[in-house]
C-alpha cells in the first residue's frame, strides 16, 4: 500500500516543440522518453512551475508513444503560463486521466466528430487514429464549429484529413471578409446522408450548449442516445477522484468521464447549476 | 478469548500500554466548552460525567453524574469529529524548484504518525470506512495514515437529540471496523468496561488486558445501553435516495438557499466530507514553489468554478448539491451513502438547518 | 528679501501619518515656521456618538495602527470609570504586559525604522540595513517579540481583539505566556546593548526648558494608570485633565494646539516628559542603563528622546519578563457590568505620551459625547517651538541639512499624525 | 537585475495596513532585495517618481485631493491593490457616511465649512479600476505576502473569498454562537484572518468584511434570537466595512438620527476652553 506512487504527483516531462496555433493557442509538444500510451479522449493534469495545475486534453497522435502532444488556449493564470513555455523548459504532467472514447464500440462503423472550438483538440488523436488506418471506421465525418475564421484550428490538418477521406464540414458563427465557408451553428452542418445512423457513433467536445444541441440534431438524424458519447468539463484540482470539484450529479466527471454516453448525462444537462 | 470485563484502571493500563507502544493516544476531553478529541494520557482528562445537549444550531454541555459515577464516556460525540487526523485541512504535497528551464519535482513524505483514537462511535467508524472508500484507493497519504491508526471505539449509552445513527443504519452498536470497542458498564454501583475484539491488534491486546471474564448481566446491561441509545428522534425516509433524485428541480431549494449563509459549516464537521483543493504558493524568490491541498467546501462559489464563474451560482444549488450528494450521488458514486447519521451538520449550524427536515419538506411537498 | 530662505518639506517622510513642514527665515530670524498635518480629517469624534459604550475601544483603536492598545485601553478604562468597575490586579497586569508590548513594538519601529536613519544618514533602514545589518537586524528582531507579546495576550498585533472594557475576552494561555520567557530574557540584554549602541550617535546640541505632562504612579513607572503630574507641580485626577489642559486655536495653524489653563506655555508629552516625572520609578537596572547611556536624571536635549526610547524599551522587557513570570490568568477574564448615564475619563502613556478619552453615555449605554486628545496633538505646539529652537541654532547649515535636521527634530517627537489627525482643527480665527 | 517597482499610497487610514509592510522584518528586507521600493513614506524619505509595477494603497478616498490623487496613481501603476478595510471599503471613517455630514463636521470642527472633506469615505475601487484588494483590519501579513509572491511569480493569489467559520473550523475553534450564544459576524465575514476573534471566544465583528456569499438576511434572524435589537445589528455592520455590500444595506438598518439637530458639540468642553482661550 504505501509503496504505491502517489497519483498527485507530476512526473518532469520536457518541451521538444512549440507550436503557435492562433493568437492565444498554443500546441506543446512533449518529450516521453520513456514512451506515453493513451487513450484518445483522456487527458492530462499540466503543470506550470509556481503557477498551477489544469487539466489538458491530449491532442497528438497515438501512435506516437515519444511525444505527447496538448493544445491550450491562454484564459487564466495557468494556461497563461503554459503557453509562454519555449521548447527547452521543463512542465510537469500527471496522467493519462480519465476515460476516453469508447472506441471500440466503434470500429467498423461510421464515426460522427463534432467539436466546438478548442473541443477539437481531444478529437484530434481520434482523426489520426483514422487517417492511419482507414479500414478502422466505415465513414469518417467532422463537423467543426468555431466563433470566427480566425480562430478555425489545424486548416492544414484538417486539409490532410479530408484528402485522407474524412469528411470534414466546417462553420463560424460570424464570418468575415474572404470567408467561403458555411456560416451558422454546427448542427445546422449535420445532414442526412453524411453517415449511417444505424451503425454510426457520435463523439462530441466542445461548450456546453454546443454539445446539448448537437446531441440532440444527431439523435434526431438516427444515431441511438447511448451511441452519442460527450466529453464534459467541470473544475478539476486532482483529476483522480479524490478532491470532489468535478461533481456532476452522480459521475465524478475525471474519474467516470469526461467523456460520457448522452443518457448518463442527458438529464443532468437539463438541471440548472447542477 | 472474546471480551473482558475491566475497571478504570485496566482502561488507564490500556492507555498507557497504547502509549508505550508508540501511538499518540486521542480521546475525548474538555475543550472550549465543547467535548473534543485531544491528546491524553491520563482517564481524569476525559470529560467525566458530561453530557451534550445537541439542537439545531445548539450546543451545549451539562455536568452531572446522574447514574451515580461519571462516566467518561457520557458523552455521545466529539464536537467535530475525528477526520482531521485523517484528512487534514492543510498538508504540502511536493516542492518544485526551477532552475534555468529544468523542473524537478519532489515529493514531500506524509505525515502519518501512529494514533491511538480512543472513543469512536458507531457512527465515527462508519464515517471512517465510507472515507476508506473514497480516499484510500488513490490517495496513499491517507492510506499511510489509515494504517497507523488504532481505533478504540466506545458503545453509545445515550444518544444526543440530532442523533440518527440508527435510521442511518450505522449505528449506535459498533459492529465493525474497530480494533477495540468499550462498553462503559455501571450497573450494580461498578463502574467498569466491557471489551471486544474487532481485529487481529484488537485481540491481542484484549489478551493482555487486566480484568476478567465478563458474565451475563454485564452482557445485558450492554444490550440495554445500546437499546437506549437506539431511541433516536430523526430519521430519513427509507426512499430518500430516490425522492432526491426526482427532487433535482423541486422549489423547496430555494427556499433552504434564503435559510443558508453558505457559510460551510456543516461541510466542515461532516466526518465523511472530503473535499479539497490544491494551491501553489511561491516564496518571494519565485526560485521555490510548493503544492498544498486545503480542505474545501461546496459552499464556495470557488467549488465549482469554470470559465469565469461558477456552474452552481446560487446558495440553493450548493445546497442541493451538498445534500443530494451525501444522501444519494454518494452511492452511485462509491457505492455507499455519504451520511453516517452522527447529526454534526445539525448541530453545527449556526442558523439550525436541519437536513432531516429539508428531507421531510422535499417529501411533503413533493 | 535676498536673504530669505525658505525650508519645505512637501511630505513628511518616516512619520505616521501625513504632514508637512513649512519655515520662512528672513536673515537669521524665523518669520514663518508651520508644521502642517494634511492627513484628512477622520471625525472619531463625532462616529462615536450614538454607537454603544462596548464599542467605543474597538472603533478608536482605529485611530492608530501603532499604538491602538493606548486607544483600546483609554477607551476601556474611560468606560470602567464610568461604571465603576473594579478591575482585578491579575487583570491590571496582564494589561500592563500588552502594553509593554506596544511600548517595545512602537519604540522599536520609531526609534530602528523612523529615526535612527537620521543620525546615521541613510534615507530609511533598508539602506543602513545594508551597511548596519547587526542592528537592523536585532532591532527587528526585539520589535518582533514586541509583537508576538501583543499577539500572546491581544490575540493580534495590530488592533488587537482580545481586550474589551472591563478587562478581556479570553485570559491568554499561561503556557503561551510562559513560551515568550526566552524571547524577553532575551529581549532585555539586546535592549541594553542597542541602547548603547544609539548612545553612540551623535546628537545636536540644543537644549529646551520642557513643562513636562505625564502620569505618575507611586510604585511602578506609570504606564496604564496613575495621576497626571507636571513636571511644576501639578498633581491632577485623571477626571480633572480638562480643568488643566485646553485645546485652543491659533491663526495660521492647521491645527489644535494645547497648554495648561491660565499659562500660555506649551507642554511635552511622551518619553521624555514620563522620563523626567518618573526617573525614580524606573528599576534600578534601568536607571543605570540609563546613566550608562550618558543620561541624567532628566533630560533636555529633544534629540536624546530616541535614547530615552530604548531605556524604556528596557524597561519593557525588564516588566514583560516580570508580569510573565508572575502571570495568573485572571479569572473572570472580564469584569461585567451594566451601562449606567454619566461621564467617564481615560488616559493612558500612550508611547508618544498621555491620551487623553472622555465620554458621556446615557442610560441605554449609548455614548452622547467623546473627546479624545492624543499626545501628538498635545505634542504640537512644543513641536513647533522645538523647531524654531533648531532652526536658529543650526542657520549655519545649508538649506537642505537644515531641512533634515527639522526633519529629524520633528521625528525627535514619533509624531503620529494619524493620531493627531481626527479632532484636527483648520485654521480658525476667532474675533 | 530588473526589479518590478513597488509603491506605497495612503489615504485616510491608521497606518496599521502600511505597519504590516515594516512588520514583515526580515522578509521586508527580502523583499527590498526582490523588488524595488520606490516610493514608501512612512519607511524612506527617497521618493522615485512613476511608473510603478505594483501599487499598494491604504486608506479611503475622503477629500478631493485624494480623489484626485488616485487617478493619478492608477495611471502610473501596472497593477494597483488596494489594502485594508479602509481602501477596499472606505474603513472606519465610511461610518460617516451614513450620518449627515454637517452633523458630522459640526461636531468636530467649530467652523466646518472651511474644511476640505468629502461628505463621504469611500473605497478606492469607486474611483478607479483595482486589480486586487486586501481584505482586514489591518491586513494580514502572510496575506501580504501571498499577494506580492503571487504577483511576482504570474500565478492567481490564494485569498480565500470564503466565510470565517471555515476557519474556525480548521483551527478547531467551536462555533462561538452555537456553543455560547455568542453573536459573530464570521458565516458573513470573509476568511483571511487566521481566526482572531472566536479563537479568544469572541463573536468576529466583520473586519475582513463580507464573504463572497454573504447572506446577512438570514444570520440577522439568528442574531435578533440570540437577543440582539435591530438597531445593535445595525451598529454591528456599521463598522469597518460599512460601506460595501450586502453590509451597507445592513448597516442602514436601526439606524437613528439620533445625533441632536443643534449639536452638542457647539456646546462642548472644547468650545468653551476654545473660546475661553482667546478672552
Ligand atoms: C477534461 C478537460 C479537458 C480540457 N482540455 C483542454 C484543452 O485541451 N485545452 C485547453 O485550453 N483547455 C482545456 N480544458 C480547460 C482548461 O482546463 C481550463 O481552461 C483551465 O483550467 C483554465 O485554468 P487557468 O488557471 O488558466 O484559468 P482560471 O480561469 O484562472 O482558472 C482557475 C482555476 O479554475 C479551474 N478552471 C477554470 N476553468 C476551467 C475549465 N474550463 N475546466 C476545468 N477547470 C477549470 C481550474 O482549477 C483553474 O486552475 C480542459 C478542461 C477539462 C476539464
Ligand atoms: S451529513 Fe450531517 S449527519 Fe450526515 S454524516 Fe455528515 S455531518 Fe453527520
Ligand atoms: S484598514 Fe484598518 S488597519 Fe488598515 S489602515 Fe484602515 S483602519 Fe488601519
Ligand atoms: S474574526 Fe472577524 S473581526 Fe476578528 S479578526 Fe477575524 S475577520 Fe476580523
Amino acid at each position: 500500500m504505501t509503496g504505491r506512487p502517489d497519483p498527485m504527483v507530476p512526473s518532469v516531462l520536457r518541451i521538444a516543440r512549440r507550436i503557435e496555433e492562433m493568437e492565444g493557442v498554443v500546441s506543446l509538444e512533449l518529450e516521453a522518453p520513456g514512451g506515453f500510451s493513451f487513450q484518445p479522449g483522456q487527458f492530462n493534469m499540466l503543470y506550470a512551475f509556481g503557477v498551477g495545475e489544469v487539466p489538458i486534453s491530449i491532442s497528438g497522435d497515438p501512435a506516437r508513444t515519444d511525444r505527447l502532444r496538448h493544445t491550450v488556449r491562454a484564459v487564466g493564470q495557468v494556461s497563461h503560463a503554459l503557453t509562454r513555455l519555449r521548447p527547452g523548459m521543463e512542465l510537469g504532467v500527471r496522467g493519462p486521466l480519465g476515460r476516453g472514447w469508447p472506441l471500440e464500440e466503434v470500429a467498423g462503423g461510421d464515426l460522427v466528430l463534432a467539436a466546438g472550438g478548442l473541443g477539437l483538440a481531444p478529437l484530434r488523436p481520434v482523426a489520426e487514429l483514422a487517417v492511419a488506418d482507414p479500414r478502422r471506421f466505415r465513414r469518417v465525418v467532422l463537423y467543426y464549429g468555431t466563433r470566427n475564421p480566425a480562430t478555425v484550428l489545424w486548416r492544414q490538418e484538417m486539409e490532410r484529413w479530408r484528402r485522407a477521406g474524412i469528411r470534414v464540414h466546417v462553420t463560424v458563427d460570424s464570418a468575415t471578409p474572404g470567408w467561403q465557408g458555411e456560416v451558422g451553428v454546427v448542427t445546422r452542418l449535420m445532414q442526412p446522408g453524411h453517415f449511417e445512423p444505424a451503425v454510426a457513433t457520435a463523439l462530441l467536445c466542445g461548450p456546453e450548449v454546443m454539445m446539448r444541441f448537437s446531441a440532440q440534431t444527431l439523435h434526431g438524424l438516427g444515431i441511438p442516445a447511448e451511441r452519442i458519447h460527450l466529453s464534459m468539463e467541470r473544475n478539476m484540482n486532482c483529476g483522480v477522484g479524490l478532491c470532489g470539484h468535478c461533481q456532476f450529479g452522480p459521475r465524478l466527471v475525471c474519474r467516470d468521464g469526461p467523456v460520457f454516453p448522452l443518457p448518463e448525462v442527458e438529464s443532468l444537462m437539463q438541471v440548472r447549476g447542477l | 478469548m472474546k471480551a473482558r470485563l475491566i475497571d478504570k484502571s485496566g482502561l488507564q493500563w490500556l492507555l498507557d500500554r497504547l502509549g508505550s507502544q508508540g501511538y499518540e493516544v486521542l480521546a475525548p476531553c474538555l475543550e472550549n466548552g465543547v467535548v473534543e478529541a485531544g491528546p491524553v494520557t491520563s482517564l481524569e482528562e476525559l470529560p467525566a460525567g458530561v453530557e451534550e445537549e445537541t439542537e439545531a444550531g445548539r450546543y451545549r454541555l451539562r455536568f452531572d453524574g446522574k447514574e451515580g459515577t461519571d462516566l467518561l464516556f457520557s458523552h455521545a460525540l466529539t464536537a467535530m469529529g475525528w477526520q482531521r487526523f485523517l484528512h487534514p485541512s492543510s498538508e504540502p504535497l511536493w516542492r518544485a524548484e526551477l532552475r534555468g528551464g529544468a523542473l524537478e519535482i519532489q515529493p514531500l513524505p506524509a505525515e502519518a504518525p501512529r494514533r491511538a483514537l480512543v472513543g469512536l462511535r458507531a457512527c465515527d467508524l462508519a464515517a471512517i470506512s465510507i472515507q476508506d472508500r473514497v480516499l484510500a484507493q488513490n490517495d496513499p497519504r491517507y492510506a499511510r495514515r489509515r494504517e497507523n491508526l488504532f481505533l478504540v471505539a466506545v458503545n453509545c449509552g445515550r444518544a444526543a437529540a440530532t442523533c440518527f445513527c440508527h435510521a442511518m443504519g450505522t449505528g449506535p452498536e459498533v459492529k465493525q471496523g474497530h480494533d477495540l470497542v468499550l462498553t462503559e458498564l455501571v450497573g450494580g454501583g461498578a463502574h467498569r468496561f466491557l471489551v471486544e475484539a474487532g481485529s487481529e491488534a484488537g485481540a491481542g491486546m484484549l489478551q493482555a488486558l487486566p480484568g476478567r471474564e465478563p458474565e451475563a448481566d454485564d452482557w445485558e446491561e450492554k444490550r440495554a445501553r445500546i437499546e437506549a441509545a437506539s431511541r433516536q428522534r430523526r430519521r430519513l425516509p427509507e426512499d430518500t435516495g430516490d425522492l432526491l433524485a426526482s427532487s433535482l428541480d423541486h422549489p423547496h431549494w430555494e427556499k433552504v438557499g434564503e435559510r443558508c449563509l453558505a457559510c460551510g459549516n456543516c461541510t466542515s464537521v461532516c466526518p465523511t466530507c472530503f473535499c479539497s483543493r490544491m494551491v501553489e504558493r511561491t516564496g518571494l524568490d519565485g526560485q521555490q514553489a510548493t503544492h498544498w491541498r486545503l480542505r474545501d467546501s461546496c459552499f464556495d462559489s470557488e467549488h465549482s468554478y469554470l470559465h469565469g464563474g461558477p456552474v452552481r451560482r446560487d446558495r440553493a444549488a450548493r445546497y442541493r448539491q451538498w445534500l443530494t450528494h451525501k444522501l444519494h450521488h454518494w452511492q452511485a458514486q462509491f457505492g455507499t451513502t455519504g451520511c453516517t447519521g452522527c447529526g454534526r451538520c445539525i448541530t453545527w449550524c449556526p442558523v439550525g438547518i436541519d437536513l432531516t427536515e429539508e428531507v421531510a419538506a422535499l417529501e411533503v411537498a413533493a | 528679501m535676498s536673504d530669505t530662505r525658505i525650508i519645505e518639506v512637501g511630505q513628511l517622510a518616516r512619520v505616521e501619518g501625513e504632514g508637512a513642514l513649512h519655515v520662512r527665515l528672513e536673515g537669521d530670524r524665523v518669520a514663518e515656521l508651520a508644521f502642517r498635518i494634511y492627513e484628512a480629517p477622520r471625525f472619531f469624534e463625532a462616529l462615536l456618538r450614538g454607537r454603544d459604550y462596548r464599542e467605543a475601544p474597538d472603533i478608536t483603536a482605529r485611530i492608530c495602527g501603532i499604538c491602538p492598545v493606548a486607544y483600546l485601553l483609554g477607551a476601556g478604562q474611560a468606560m470602567e470609570a464610568l461604571l465603576g468597575l473594579e478591575i482585578t490586579p491579575e487583570i491590571r497586569a496582564l494589561r500592563r504586559l500588552i502594553y509593554c508590548g506596544e511600548w517595545i513594538q512602537s519604540h522599536l519601529l520609531h526609534v530602528f525604522f523612523l529615526h535612527a536613519p537620521d543620525f546615521l544618514g541613510y534615507d530609511d533602514a533598508i539602506a543602513m540595513a545594508a551597511d548596519h545589518p547587526q542592528l537592523v537586524r536585532d532591532a527587528m528582531a526585539l520589535k518582533a517579540t514586541g509583537n508576538r507579546l501583543l499577539e500572546a495576550v491581544g490575540g493580534r498585533a495590530v488592533h488587537p481583539v482580545n481586550l474589551r472594557v472591563g478587562g478581556f475576552h479570553r485570559a491568554p494561555d499561561a503556557e503561551a505566556l510562559a513560551a515568550l520567557r526566552p524571547e524577553l530574557e532575551r529581549g532585555v540584554e539586546k535592549a541594553r546593548e542597542l541602547a548603547l549602541a544609539v548612545a553612540g550617535f551623535e546628537f545636536p546640541e540644543v537644549t529646551q526648558a520642557y513643562l513636562c505632562v505625564s502620569l505618575h504612579h507611586p510604585e511602578e513607572y506609570a504606564i496604564t494608570e496613575g495621576r497626571i503630574v507636571s513636571s511644576e507641580g501639578l498633581e491632577i485626577e485623571v477626571a480633572a485633565f480638562e480643568d488643566h489642559f485646553e485645546e485652543y486655536q491659533v491663526a495660521r495653524s492647521n491645527a489644535l494646539h494645547a497648554r495648561l489653563v491660565g499659562s500660555d506655555r506649551p507642554y511635552l508629552v511622551g518619553p521624555v516628559a514620563r522620563y523626567n516625572n518618573n526617573f525614580a520609578q524606573l528599576s534600578e537596572e534601568a536607571r543605570r542603563l540609563a546613566r550608562e547611556c550618558g543620561l541624567g536624571e532628566r533630560v533636555d536635549n529633544p534629540f536624546r528622546s530616541i535614547q530615552v526610547r530604548m531605556v524604556e524599551v528596557f524597561y519593557a522587557f525588564e516588566e514583560a519578563l516580570r508580569l510573565v513570570e508572575a502571570y495568573r490568568p485572571p479569572a473572570p477574564a472580564a469584569v461585567e457590568g451594566a451601562p449606567v448615564a454619566g461621564r467617564g475619563c481615560g488616559c493612558t502613556e500612550a508611547p508618544r505620551g498621555i491620551c487623553y478619552h472622555r465620554y458621556d453615555v446615557d442610560r441605554e449605554g449609548l455614548i452622547r459625547e467623546a473627546r479624545i486628545m492624543p499626545p501628538t496633538s498635545q505634542n504640537q505646539r512644543q513641536m513647533e517651538a522645538d523647531l524654531k529652537r533648531v532652526v536658529e541654532s543650526n542657520l549655519s547649515l545649508s538649506d537642505e541639512a537644515l531641512q533634515w535636521r527639522c526633519e529629524q527634530a520633528i521625528r525627535n517627537f514619533d509624531p503620529c499624525i494619524s493620531c493627531a489627525t481626527h479632532f484636527l482643527k483648520l485654521m480658525v480665527e476667532r474675533g | 537585475m530588473n526589479r518590478p517597482r513597488l509603491a506605497i499610497w495612503k489615504f485616510s487610514s491608521c497606518d496599521g495596513c502600511q505597519l504590516m509592510l515594516l512588520d514583515l522584518e526580515e522578509e521586508l528586507l527580502a523583499l527590498a532585495e526582490r523588488v524595488g521600493i520606490a516610493r514608501f513614506l512612512e519607511a524612506s524619505r527617497r521618493v522615485a517618481p512613476g511608473p510603478y509595477d505594483i501599487s499598494l494603497v491604504e486608506g479611503a478616498v475622503s477629500t478631493p485631493e485624494q480623489a484626485a490623487q488616485v487617478e493619478r496613481i492608477r495611471a502610473e501603476s501596472k497593477v494597483l491593490v488596494a489594502i485594508g478595510a479602509c481602501a477596499t471599503a472606505g474603513g472606519i471613517q465610511g461610518v460617516r457616511n451614513f450620518l449627515d455630514f454637517d452633523q458630522v463636521a459640526g461636531y468636530v470642527y467649530p467652523q466646518p465649512e472651511v474644511i476640505d472633506s468629502l461628505a463621504r469615505a469611500t473605497p478606492v475601487s469607486e474611483h478607479v479600476e483595482v486589480d486586487y484588494e486586501l481584505h482586514g483590519c489591518p491586513i494580514e501579513k502572510g496575506q501580504l505576502m501571498e499577494l506580492v509572491s503571487a504577483l511576482l511569480a504570474g500565478r492567481r493569489p490564494d485569498l480565500p473569498a470564503y466565510a470565517q467559520c471555515q476557519e474556525c473550523k480548521a483551527a478547531g475553534t467551536p462555533c462561538v454562537m452555537v456553543s455560547r450564544s455568542e453573536p459573530c459576524l464570521g458565516p458573513v465575514t470573509r476568511a483571511g484572518c487566521g481566526n482572531r476573534c472566536p479563537s479568544v471566544g469572541r463573536g468576529c465583528y466583520g473586519c475582513f468584511g463580507p464573504a463572497e456569499e454573504a447572506n446577512p438576511a438570514a444570520l440577522n434572524q439568528q442574531l435578533s434570537a440570540l437577543g440582539m435589537s435591530e438597531a445593535e445589528i445595525g451598529r454591528w455592520y456599521r463598522l469597518y466595512n460599512a460601506w460595501v455590500e450586502p453590509f451597507r444595506k445592513q448597516g442602514g438598518v436601526g439606524l437613528k438620527p439620533d445625533l441632536p439637530r443643534d449639536p452638542v458639540g457647539r456646546a462642548s468642553a472644547r468650545q468653551q476652553t476654545a473660546s475661553k482661550s482667546h478672552e
